[in-house]
């Protein structure tokens, strides 16, 4: 027992550790690519004739870049963090809050030793970035012209680290309230690992597969929110439910908590959406607009809903709604007009609701706090929204959707979403059997009913 | 001495704790606890999950008393808790063998 | 009863779908709007003799509008939500939360569907806007010259949103813990329709009235905080004490979370103030450093002149103080220097401290959380030393106030305050009074007594 | 008692009032600096021959600027504020709170009125800056070029300003939980005037000596975290261990909002390190970077040394891990790369973990919040190794470090370290000792028992 | 009249609270108490502080019963209660000598 | 068997439960409650609303002893929760007639 947990400390640390030997030349991330280079080496097939005008960074589109950035990590700490923790029973509180945190720092690093490469670098037959760029290798301080033209490629790399790092804290949803914490930081170094990464470069690397069939994701429908809320309901599958689930009254502890976590995500979402265009101006504004547009309108779809449904508006339902909206949204954030993302915004609200509460009482899962509900069906309705409501009078580097004039666009939509799903419903499935079979993935029924505070920290949430 | 347990509907402490004191009683202690009865507790609907909440909150005052002040105190006490509505309460008195203040050692009524 | 509930699921899905009929073309809004059309239609009389050098987006201008939208967004979620919530009993902290953020939801579409063309679309008469943006038709991504040269039109219309929602959240401190959650949603939504629009545009529409008299207001001490400061002392006369006014202890349920929203309001506010200046730079630099400014001093004003005139400095005091040094430097913000901003800080504090404790006290009104004593006297205040502390120094587009040699500044400053104090007044009155006789604003006693959250919502806030 | 009371009421209001007759023109403050005027009055050893061509303000820089001081803020309260305030016992939140709050008001306006003259005021004998610059006279709208020749002067102060709030404000955690609260507010300004505000001009001042020997400090390392930490050991020290210390259980009262606290540190931090950059770009995404990267592998160090070492992974252990490593990188932010921030981080989460678990309690003081063990600690390793991993590579206008080729660079390092321990030392006795003689700086035994809100506040945090 | 109070495991509450509905008893007050007792608590670590907290988080039901009701309540406690495992808790019965309905003034047996 | 209630001071629940712990009793409960008595309590503001407190946080300690015990339980409370100053508290004592440990079914003072 005692072994076992010295195993893990000292693994942690060496795992860190290790990692330098692999990595080609301490500190020579700072060596900066010269644009010519690193367009050579990342997308050849795109590299122009003649030879470009040196990429100039713009310091008001790197601002920008950054505060998104900033306001993307607040999405995740402390806005899932709150969002969740306040959701789940008081005995549990510290660890579900824990879920979101330890990820932030765990994939913090990962991204930076291989994941940004695996994800972002040198195309290795559509599937998956080769391992040149890791530990940030050749990822310096000059524009990328494939993914920012005009911001250093760190601020592109560090952006698009926050996205890996709130992808698997949103499943935590899923499993809330009975994994081993243990058990549940090597699922999620697995996951990263080896879904979302390969993912993210099939969308957004330069040569990946879904990116050169033509889908649009502005910001992560699939990436994100597909992948999370689809990994979601394979977790509450294979963990089964919750002791007392059904029985016991199982109340968020701190809903107050949870307005806030959405309101900060909510904020932070400017960031995810607004800043995918990786550069401040026209594109940016348009998407921060539609972002807040389709949030609101879907908080007030699933008031409605619940309050004609049910006979009573919920605070949790308002809250629950919005972040549907910026699910839904995502997607089609840098694509679609104001109009249009109200419409997404409904049918977000109206979706996710009836998925939350409708479609799981049906089924019978527990998905604790509607991981799959909300991110699940949400991702998957903004994606096919965005190759209904895409224009490219908003966006002339994207297309135009079914109701533009342009059907076609469904169909990478679809390949997209059924990848996502495929890829996610899988995967997950294989790493969690893996993981059980090495060293369980549920806390015992004792643990369970003292709650993951005590159980796996030794601490208590409150003394009040 | 008599020790008055009486569990009423919270907004009621104000009126009750004032009532006792009038008529000369110097000490009580409270507790808030949770009461089950014919009073119907509520709903609380969470994401589509629908509690029965049974529990309705409920206010506990202890109050010991000499014997000759037991059945004053009991009147005042159902004087200002009645509201005449389900769930206004119990009081349910026992006897008691011993009282002691701590802080001076002074036994039975003198300890109140 | 249940048809009464379903009546409002369905009016409000029905609301939202409806207005798109109306709307001159969906997805319209990204037609970008040629420039000189934009200054041939919003203002003619200021339109140039040449032809104006085409417009151009900043990069960092929109960056930092961007930012400070998003900054205003957290001042009302979950800024406000936390400001407002933690201070009332634990019983209607949701329901108290709540009336914030779906403020935020349903004025978020409001402004998008209708309020920006009222507030800012083609003057008719000095009054209001016209209905021509409706729908965001004609509000693209080519910056507006009117209102922001160098942003992109939406970005100065998102940035405008921001202020619609979180007027109308202001005055929720006045009426918390009593309202009738559907009449509430009405009373919002006739409110911003009717005061908050034209108001807007009398002070900052291009052709509004109060514009043109030359009233200085740099980010809405008198659109803002008189609107809703005096609109909150009107729900507060008309709607009555809460139950047990000033018998039972009314404590604050949860003061850490008070001091946080207010710490969060203090935070998101350099969007308001700095942000208006609708571009980064002088001004905004200045807007920034006299509201840090004026915010200290007006904390420790409150805090030295309670611990003299009580006893002891507070927690909730210093937090008070803090807020009402901000609705105070708020119309003066780009107008006047550092040192000025102390001594309009430490009048916020003092003043603001004796209209929430000794008015009150003495005139006997129940305004719960102090709506009108801090964003009433405070926006006040604001707006006439706006008329003492202005100087030219600082932005040469304002103007001296009285102490820099312009006595005649005050004149303009005192018809906006007195106009809005006037319109705020009358109008909140009259819609109260339609709103009461259709649905009635207040909760039963009942219901009052067993809070709003269980009553308003089948919700309890915390299980702990 | 109540002629007590009403003296600090006068007194406060005073002192800001009575400040205003010092001042050189109210309102002067606006009149804009030539930059040349400021070239020479503040730096004329590096004063250039030909005239240079006029500083001109860049929007995204000072978006950028403007975004970080905000971001800075924010880390104060409501970071510190949640931070420290969850830690203590319940009966202490809002005192606790209060702390770091007043602090923001009170350097606020000190900062404004004398601080930052006196930390970046003209130069006098390489100790400290002159008051030309009392109540921002002569510190305008246009650039100065030695501290920021891209963004306004104001904008740097204002900047300037978050960092001199902030260092006060991380003592708090030494003393929390027993100080007087009058004692605590007259040290506070006595600390930030007599060792922030010089200790500031030695490092970053034109003219400072450690500056002119060479020590890089990019963001604070030696002026805010090593000055805080080590001060906090010396009111830890001096003050005396809380009543019931090691006897009596005193479990943090509210760990989920001292997890928000830290994730609003980690937010705020981005503005601390990247806006020291004074600059958007390359630099301050370098700065960005590492800042992310060295503190999720701090909290995880820290967070698998306790896992090693106690046998479970604490969730208060990943927060106060990242804070280590937020305060390790804080020196070397703007001069190493990602693999190199890798290193210093897990150096902060283990030397700071052992530092406040295994060295406290080996030698007895009563850090209440471990200010000294993060902060001192953290700062003076994050100093040192700022000497190892410095790289011209990062920033061409920084220096090689030890491993890098520069074993000179210890020296500036070893110094700068060694002038900060013992002014932040022997200053802070002597303001106690001071402070004690006048006014005592402990609450009474009965005050501590029933807390510092009631006590010195009349007030309780919660009525849950 | 006897005043049954038992103290139990808190996830035991909903299944006492059923039986002694089902033998007819229609009210019964709840609390939240901390044991301390053969039950062993558990260890909490902040920063290096270790406590060891001795108190266990319990349940206290009180419930007044008719004398002819009082065993049958028992039983039901303690078969529903009963996990075997240490820290079950305990009953403890104590003889009341009034009992009134603050809603009506009713006294004795029907007062519950 | 007795049951001892004693309302004490919070802070001296330590030194009460070891004492009583050292004379052999193995287990009490423990709850928090407000007490109102010759203690004044305190003042609260809030935004110039002045708030008299009159209730007091205590520790209510429920320790059931066998008549043997009884004095000797007292006497170590008594000593050990005195400050001497005002609100040191009481110890009300009652006779219980029935105990159960719900684990083993055992009654009377072996269920202790
Ligand atoms: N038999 C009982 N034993 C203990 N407490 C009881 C009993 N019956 C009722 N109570 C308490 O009295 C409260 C009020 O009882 P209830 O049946 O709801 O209404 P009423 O007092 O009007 O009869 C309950 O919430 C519960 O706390
Ligand atoms: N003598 C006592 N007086 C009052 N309460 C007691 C006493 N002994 C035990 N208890 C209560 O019963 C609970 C269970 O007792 P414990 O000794 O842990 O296990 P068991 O009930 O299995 O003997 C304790 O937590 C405490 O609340
Ligand atoms: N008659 C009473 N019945 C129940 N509890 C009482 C009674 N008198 C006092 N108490 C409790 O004892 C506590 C201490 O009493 P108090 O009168 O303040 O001081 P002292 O114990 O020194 O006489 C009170 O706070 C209350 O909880």
């Amino acid at each position: 027992m005692r072994n076992h947990r010295m195993l893990f400390g000292l693994t942690g640390v060496l795992l860190l550790l290790a990692v330098f030997a692999l990595i080609p030349g301490l500190g020579s991330a700072q060596e900066t690519v010269p644009p010519s280079t690193a367009g050579a080496a990342g997308a050849p097939s795109e590299a122009p004739q003649a030879p470009p005008p040196p990429p100039k960074v713009d310091t008001g589109d790197t601002a920008w870049v950054l505060t998104s950035s900033a306001l993307v990590l607040a999405m995740t700490a402390p806005g899932l963090v709150l969002f969740y923790g306040g959701m789940v029973r008081r005995k549990n509180a510290l660890g579900t809050m824990m879920h979101s945190f330890i990820i932030l720092c765990l994939i913090s690093v990962q991204w930076v030793l291989y994941g940004y490469s695996m994800a972002f670098g040198p195309d290795k037959g559509h599937i998956v970035g080769g391992l040149e760029w890791v530990g940030l290798h050749g990822v310096g301080l000059d524009p990328n012209t494939d993914y920012g033209a005009t911001v250093p490629h760190q601020a592109f790399m560090i952006f698009q680290l926050m996205f890996a790092v709130i992808t698997p804290a949103l499943i935590v949803g899923a499993f809330a309230e009975r994994i081993k914490f243990s058990a549940f930081l090597v699922f999620t170094l697995l996951w990263a690992t080896f879904i979302y990464d390969p993912l993210a470069h099939w969308v957004w690397g330069v040569g990946g597969w879904l990116r050169n069939l033509g889908a649009l994701d502005f910001a992560g429908g699939t990436v994100v929110h597909i992948s999370s809320g689809v990994s979601g309901l394979a977790c509450a599958l294979y963990l089964g439910k919750r002791l007392g689930y059904g029985r016991e009254v199982m109340a968020p502890h701190n809903i107050p908590l949870t307005l806030t976590g959405a309101s900060l995500l909510w904020f932070g979402w400017f960031g995810f959406n607004a800043g995918s265009a990786v550069a401040s101006g026209a594109l940016a504004t348009s998407a921060f607009v539609v972002t807040n547009t389709a949030t609101a309108a879907a908080a007030l779809a699933w008031m409605f809903a619940e309050w004609g449904y049910r006979g009573k508006p919920t605070v949790l339902g308002a809250a629950s709604g919005a972040v549907a909206g910026l699910v839904a949204i995502t997607p089609a954030s840098g694509f679609v007009g104001p109009m249009s993302s109200i419409i997404i915004g409904i049918g977000a609200g109206v979706f996710c609701y009836f998925a939350a509460v409708v479609l799981k009482g049906k089924l019978g899962y527990d998905d604790s706090l509607d991981a799959f509900g909300v991110h699940g069906i949400g991702g998957t309705w903004g994606a096919i929204a965005t190759g209904l409501f895409a224009s490219k009078a908003i966006n002339p580097g994207g297309n135009d959707g079914l109701f533009f004039g342009n059907p076609a666009q469904m169909i990478p939509q679809l390949v997209a979403v059924a990848a996502s799903w495929i890829l996610a419903l899988v995967g997950t499935f294989i790493i969690l059997k893996v993981v059980d079979i090495i060293m369980g993935l549920r806390v015992t029924e004792d643990e369970e009913r003292v709650g993951l505070d005590l159980s796996q920290h030794n601490e208590n949430g409150y003394v009040l | 001495m008599k020790k008055i347990e009486a569990i009423i509907k919270p907004f009621k402490l104000d009126e009750v704790k004032e009532a006792l004191s009038e008529i000369g009683i110097q000490g009580m202690t409270v507790s808030e606890v949770k009461g089950f009865g014919r009073q119907k507790g509520h709903k609380e609907t969470y994401r589509g999950a629908e509690y029965a909440i049974e529990f309705v909150p409920k206010i506990k005052i202890e109050v010991v008393v000499s014997n000759a002040l037991a059945d004053r105190a009991i009147q005042a006490i159902v004087s200002k808790a009645k509201t005449g509505t389900i769930g206004d309460g119990k009081i349910f008195v026992t006897d008691l063998s011993q009282a002691v203040r701590i802080r001076t050692g002074e036994s039975g009524d003198s300890a109140l």
